[in-house]
């Protein structure tokens, strides 16, 4: 008996066959996003102690194609705030000119509401990580149920109400979760086993250390080059701390090692 | 100043430039009893004098909480005020829905004050007729704003509105400098005393007339009524120089 | 009164009383004419109730609710921009209305998009209406255009806005003269969300010598009507502010942001002068180039050179008050 | 060449799909290729609901999946509904939702709105049954494009006994006892079946061959109902890939609701 | 053997144009890694079985037997792993009989690609094939369409992504025998906690020039709690509706009888892996 949720409520596929979905179509084929054109690849992010280190490469893939290679995945929403985008480059770039009306509409509130003796009204009280993450699964949601998805899956790394390290995912259906460690695409199959050996549980996030944790995001970044079809060598990384975001948008993969291939000859039987 | 040509409706400016029809309805938030609030480093109290319209009846609500972290004292048309307090709570809701956030203060009041501005522009819309305080505390600390039916709103460190408010401003000018550092005690003690300024000769203050509303840094906005309010009144008004009150300890359901 | 009275006393006395009569004759004048609605200056077109609702013409071809409301804005305190070469500044008078109010925290200058301001002088609820639909044209042109409004499209915009509110009876002009004041990015703008570097080869869309941006103040008033200016001012102190901002000559544009910065102090104190009872709070705000103190951004003039700036203005003004008693002691020596 | 890796599990372009949901590619006859985009996913994780005497126990695993992958190893499918501000201080109303966690998480959201209006206007809390029917209408509100979650709601009635109601995807509901939901609700839902209401025991000794008396269900002690649930769960996670990870319990009495939380298997 | 013969094809398709669903393969989780190592080679696999997300089999066991000094892990279709090493490895003893030689890795990947390239991928067997002969040591992949690789270090199922990740990280050329065994075993533990088709235990087996070590349940991180409850039923719950008693002289003019005379024999083949 298959348990699962789509079953329930519906003709069963096994009996009457799959759903054709074309029957929705009131008038003409569907003109909403329906499938991602220029995608970006894995964003992987890791909280430490002091906050989170959060990477993704420079690619901007056309299918196999690898089209844009200088594709800045990671923008940076305030002076705690940075997002990391995976999946289409279109409607990342929706969602972060909605993120600068939102920071220009932010930068307001907390304007007028700068009392008399702060001069820099920065670190006045503006939206933190945990505020952007809620709007954007709303965005994500919402758009999710009008059939026009924004096909994305983002990370939010900053710090939340309670001033401690805040990291959390939204994708195109607007399914939210947040742990210690999280990856998108091929990063939840690649990167997060390695990451979460670093960071199993909140507890070992208290004694991870930001060398750890940023070696740890880089050595997965490697991991990712070697299996990831659509990956490439350039990548960014941010650290975000306290003291705010560290945000380097040209490193280069270094020390890889393909030794493994000095050895192989063919794939079968050939010897010589 | 003869003006009844200027003053039927919102939408007409008189030769010297104002618009009566605001000034008015700023009258009848005077006709409301007295609210006072007040703000500390880490408190934010609000005080109202409650009416009945006879003595057997329930008296009139005067502080509404919205929120966990802040609430509003109200005078003059409690109807408008209602209006004005479910649009307040929605939004408030909203800015929790929405970005998982306690609504910063100076956002809700500026937006009830947007609200009330376009009353005063429009032909067949009239002005709210009714003045709220807005204390709480959001993330930036303790606030008090005042609104009035014009749409101004002000951020203030004491304040008070409704009928003979002016004699409870002028106490709490006197007493100023002693708000920012006070006790969460003697804040409420000032709001009371501030409310009692305003009273008329007969009035007194009683458990059942008083409504106050505290809300701190670490403690949610909350509205204390009835028993909960005795022995705030007691202590506050126990050390009156006349002392008269002191001798009365039988518990009087006045 | 005297007895004796000499030919000249009694022609002085007359005189006097014609100015007396004159006086009494005119006071009664503006009685009635109070009372029946009339003024010195409307004459008859307020008799027949031309001023009673907006977007009517009276017979002399002037709505006078728009005049009205001009009066409105006389009655706020003072509001100055001043435009110099590297950024623009503006700074406003606000009257303190009561001691109870929070120093420091009821901003009344606002900022648009992130490289413009408004101050606002008269009701200030209409101030707050104008900068709100200010913040969505900005926000609207972004969704267009995906680029920072341009001031004088903002002002344009604002200034069509206000002079709708003049089209119609169901609505009131806006109570408020508003001085807009911008800096337009003089860097090569990236497309809002542009990703990438854009073509290595050729030249990429860009044109040099192109020279764009540059500091932008504008002053709009209830009627809608608006000019560019290099410096504005409006509300109770704005006769005197005015004087002094044409002895800054600006139009020679030579004037420097931190310069303007203690200029607008000054006028804004001397502005003051003719308000002297009531005590006021000096607001200021200011927009530099990118490579100025505020970095294109739209900020409020830091504390510190702030209150340095009122430093410098209540000593301007000390030596101003010198110079007057010397110039009356000078005066009554010249005399005897 | 790189080992090739096995293909259902892996989604070929969409992010993180389950394995049954990558957007299905309609190809009409003249050739035209559409592409629809599946609204749907199934994030797991399993729930269950035991009312007693004077409280009413909603527990659920903390596993989020979607495929073969794990999200998260802690995201509650327990929430507090109603009490006041973001922590839902004074509550007394748990509502538990398993399936597509957006769409739970969006039921959840829209009832703690509608209980926290309903305390604001009515200056009384929401009964529990007035809730449960409330959440009827909101799951049926969208009947045709429906909550794809299978939602319990938990508290106490009017006289303080034990109240549970279960709900199907939209909004019909029945007061229960006991109720197991999600991916191993028909691991857990027999054992229930057994050990909460006794089905199938019948009284030793008590009459010979038809005429054995079955034994009467009654109204479990709370320590009981926890070794249950406790149970319930590590053999759901023994013999379900989606169950996992954490046991999140909360216990609501007349006192309050109290959380508790255990770790379960991480394989 | 003529050439390829299609008619099943045909009649899939006819059924499938009448409506009749064609029977989905579900993916069995699985995670199975090999690791060659200086003087021999390792394989290990996780014990877990699943049908649908339900897990058919807790401790079952992947390693299968090809020859003395060759094994091989399976992945895919339980049935089509099992059926299909059992045939090559009785077919590779034939061979090596026939020879009079040790059996050859080599020659055990090339039986496989071949039988699995005939049914073009119906038959699921993902495999892993490791073992040491006179020529060395060798490790192989062999995959349902046929294909195979030779390489170092190799992983298959649906952990392979998770036991891949723990590979590239971690592994380093001419690492010894009890390194690799380290490496394949935390491979395998990346699977089992990572990916939801695998699960339970590590079974390991190292083979070498001189012999092969099977290390079944090498470990076993997910031990069941002790259960809070005892859930025996007490003698008289279920009802006895009717009874009926044949003696043995009845039973015996069907079939014939044997007194067996330790009663301990039969009980332990009866012992069922109870999870008590």
């Amino acid at each position: 008996m298959n348990h699962l949720p789509q079953a329930w409520g519906r003709p069963r596929d096994d009996v009457y066959g799959a759903y054709d979905h074309s029957y929705f179509q009131t008038s003409g084929p569907k003109q909403s996003t329906q499938q991602p054109i220029v995608t970006g690849t894995s964003v992987i992010a890791i909280k430490f102690k002091d906050g989170v280190v959060i990477a993704t490469d420079n690619l901007a893939s056309y299918g196999s194609l690898a089209r844009f290679t200088d594709v800045k995945r990671l923008r940076q929403f305030n002076k705690s705030t940075i997002l990391g985008f995976g999946g289409d480059v279109s409607d990342m770039q929706y969602l972060d000119r909605l993120l600068l009306s939102l920071a220009i509409r932010e930068n307001y509130s907390s304007y007028s509401s700068a009392s008399d003796d702060t001069d820099d009204t920065s670190n006045l009280e503006s939206l933190n990580a945990k505020n952007l993450h809620t709007y954007m699964s709303k965005v994500m949601y919402r758009r999710r149920s009008d059939f026009n998805p924004l096909w994305n899956q983002i990370l939010v790394a900053g710090f939340g109400n309670d001033e401690k390290p805040f990291l959390a995912s939204v994708d195109l259906l607007g399914t939210t979760f947040s742990s210690p460690s999280l990856a998108t695409g091929f990063g939840a199959h690649l990167a997060q086993p390695i990451m979460r050996k670093v960071v199993p549980d909140e507890a070992s996030v208290a004694n991870l250390d930001k060398e750890t944790a940023v070696q740890t995001i880089r050595d997965c970044m490697k991991v990712l080059f070697y299996r990831d079809a659509r990956s490439m060598d350039k990548y960014s990384i941010a650290v975000v701390t306290k003291d705010g975001i560290d945000l380097k948008e040209d490193e280069k993969l270094e020390n890889q090692s393909w030794a493994f291939a000095d050895r192989i000859k063919g794939y079968g039987t050939q010897v010589v | 100043m003869f003006r009844n040509n200027y003053d039927n409706d919102s939408v007409t400016f008189s030769p010297q430039g104002r618009i009566f029809q605001v000034e008015y309805a700023q009258e009848a938030v005077k006709q409301g009893s007295v609210v006072v609030g007040i703000v500390s480093k880490k408190y934010a109290v609000l005080a109202a004098l409650k009416r009945n319209a006879e003595d057997l009846s329930s008296y009139q609500k005067k502080i509404i909480p919205i929120d966990t972290h802040y609430g509003i004292a109200l005078a003059g048309l409690a109807s408008d005020a209602r209006v004005l307090s479910n649009f307040m709570k929605q939004q408030s809701l909203a800015s929790r829905l929405t970005y998982d956030r306690a609504i910063p203060l100076a956002e809700i009041t500026a937006r009830i004050g947007d609200r009330a501005q376009t009353n005063t522009q429009h032909y067949g819309k009239r002005p709210y007729g009714v003045g709220l305080l807005i204390a709480g505390v959001d993330a930036n600390g303790p606030h008090l704003f005042e609104f009035q039916p014009s749409g101004v709103t002000q951020e203030m460190l004491a304040c008070a509105i409704g009928a003979r408010s002016q004699m409870a401003r002028t106490y709490l000018e006197r007493n100023l400098d002693e708000f920012e550092g006070a006790t969460r005690e003697e804040l409420i003690k000032h709001a009371l005393r501030g409310l009692k300024e305003s009273l008329a000769q007969d009035k007194e203050l009683t458990v059942d007339n008083t409504s106050v509303g505290v809300g701190g840094m670490d403690e949610p906005f909350k509205l204390y009524e009835g028993q909960e309010i005795t022995n705030w009144l007691e202590t506050t008004f126990e050390n009156r120089e006349g002392g008269a009150e002191g001798g009365e300890s039988m518990e009087v359901d006045s | 009164m005297a007895v004796s009275c000499t030919r000249e006393v009694l022609l002085e006395e007359l005189r006097e009383a014609a100015v007396d009569v004159e006086a009494r004759v005119a006071a009664l004048q503006v009685e009635a004419w109070t009372r029946s609605s009339l003024q010195p200056r409307g004459g008859i077109s307020r008799e027949l109730c031309y001023d009673l609702s907006n977007s009517v013409f009276s017979p002399d071809g002037r709505n006078f609710q728009v005049e009205y409301a001009v009066k409105a804005v006389e009655n706020g305190g003072t509001a100055i921009g001043i435009r110099c070469k590297d950024g623009v500044v503006l700074a406003l008078e606000k009257l303190v209305s009561s001691k109870l109010l929070k120093p420091g925290a009821n901003k009344r200058i606002a900022t648009i998009d992130r490289n413009m301001g408004v101050v606002s002088a008269g009701l200030l609820p209409d101030g707050r209406h104008f900068t709100s639909r200010a913040r969505d044209e900005a926000a609207q042109w972004r969704r267009m255009y995906k680029a920072p409004i341009p001031t004088s499209s903002l002002a344009d915009r604002m200034g069509s806005y206000i002079q709708a509110y003049t089209l119609y009876n169901s609505v009131r002009p806006f109570g408020v003269t508003c001085i807009i004041a911008g800096w337009d990015s003089e860097a090569e703008l990236a497309v809002d969300g542009q990703v990438g570097s854009g073509p290595t080869v050729g030249a990429g869309g860009k044109v040099d010598k192109m020279k764009h941006g540059g500091p932008f103040l504008y002053m709009i008033e209830p009627s809608g009507s608006y000019w560019g200016y290099y410096g504005a001012a409006t509300g109770k102190g704005r006769q005197s502010a005015k004087s002094e901002l044409e002895k800054l000559n600006l139009t020679e544009g030579t004037l420097s942001l931190e310069e303007g910065v203690k200029e607008a102090a000054r006028i804004i104190y001397i502005a003051h002068e003719d308000s002297k009872d009531k005590d006021f709070e000096l607001e200021m705000t200011w927009v530099s180039s990118l490579d100025g103190p505020t970095k294109g951004r739209h900020e409020e003039v830091p504390k510190k050179i702030r209150e340095e700036a009122e430093r410098l203005a209540k000593k301007a003004l000390e030596d101003d008050d010198e110079e007057e008693e010397a110039k009356a002691e000078g005066g009554e020596r010249m005399e005897e | 060449m790189a080992s090739v890796f096995t293909a259902p599990p892996l989604a070929d372009n969409g992010p993180g799909y389950s394995f049954k949901q990558t957007p299905t590619t309609h190809i009409s006859a003249d050739g035209t290729r559409q592409h629809s985009f599946y609204p749907y996913t199934d994030n797991g994780g399993s729930t269950l609901g035991i009312s007693g005497a004077d409280f009413t126990i909603l527990a659920g695993d903390t596993r989020s999946t979607s495929g073969y992958n794990i999200n998260s190893r802690y995201v509650p499918k327990l929430f507090k509904i109603g009490g006041e501000g973001p922590e839902h201080t004074g509550s007394s109303i748990v509502l538990s939702v398993v399936g597509f966690a957006a769409d739970g998480d969006a039921l959840k959201e829209r009832l703690d709105t509608v209980v926290k209006m309903y305390k604001y206007q009515h200056g009384k809390n929401m009964s529990v049954a007035a809730c449960a029917q409330r959440l009827s209408h909101i799951l049926y509100n969208k009947r045709f494009f429906p909550y794809y979650v299978h939602a319990i709601l938990g508290g106490l009635d009017e006289e303080g006994k034990g109240a549970l109601y279960s709900y199907d995807p939209v909004g019909s509901y029945e007061r229960e006892q006991c109720r197991a939901a999600g991916a191993a609700a028909s691991l857990i839902m027999p054992f229930l079946d057994n050990q909460v209401n006794y089905k199938n025991q019948y009284i030793p000794a008590s009459g010979y061959g038809h005429d054995l008396q079955p034994r009467k269900a009654e109204l479990l002690p709370r320590n009981t109902v926890e070794e249950l649930v406790r149970d319930a769960f590590d053999s759901a996670v023994e013999r379900h890939i989606e169950v996992g990870d954490g046991l999140q319990m909360m216990i609501i009495t007349k006192d309050g609701i109290e959380e508790v939380y255990s770790p379960l298997k991480k394989d | 053997m003529p050439g390829f013969d299609f008619s099943n094809h045909n009649r899939n398709a006819a059924l499938h144009a009448q409506g009749v669903p064609l029977p989905k393969a579900t993916s069995t989780g699985t995670t199975i890694v090999g690791c060659l190592f200086d003087g021999g080679v390792v394989i290990a696999a996780d014990t877990r079985a699943t049908s649908g997300p339900i897990v058919a089999d807790k401790n079952c066991e992947k390693l299968h037997y090809i020859a003395p000094q060759i094994w091989c892990a399976g992945a895919g279709t339980a049935a089509d792993t099992e059926f299909t090493t059992a045939l090559i490895s009785s077919n590779l003893e034939l061979h090596s009989l026939s020879t009079g030689r040790k059996p050859r890795v080599v020659t055990c990947m090339t039986l496989l690609k071949q039988h699995l390239f005939r049914y073009q991928g119906y038959i699921g067997a993902y495999l892993v094939v490791a073992g040491v002969d006179p020529t060395g040591s060798h490790l192989f992949t062999v995959h349902a369409h046929g294909s195979t690789d030779k390489l170092p270090y190799v992983t298959m199922g649906s952990g392979s992504l998770a036991a891949m990740s723990v590979f590239e990280s971690s592994w380093k050329t001419g690492i010894d025998r009890d390194a690799a065994v380290k490496l394949c075993a935390e491979a395998i533990m990346a699977g089992i906690f990572n990916d939801l088709g695998s699960g339970s235990n590590v079974d390991v087996c190292v083979i070498t020039a001189d012999k092969t070590t099977l290390l079944r349940n090498y470990i076993k991180p997910n031990e069941r709690e002790k259960k809070k409850r005892n859930y025996k039923f007490a003698r008289g719950t279920t009802a006895v509706l009717n009874e009926k008693i044949i003696t043995r002289e009845q039973i015996s003019k069907y079939i014939t009888v044997h007194e067996l005379e330790d009663e301990t024999v039969t009980a332990a083949a009866e012992k069922m892996d109870v999870d008590t």
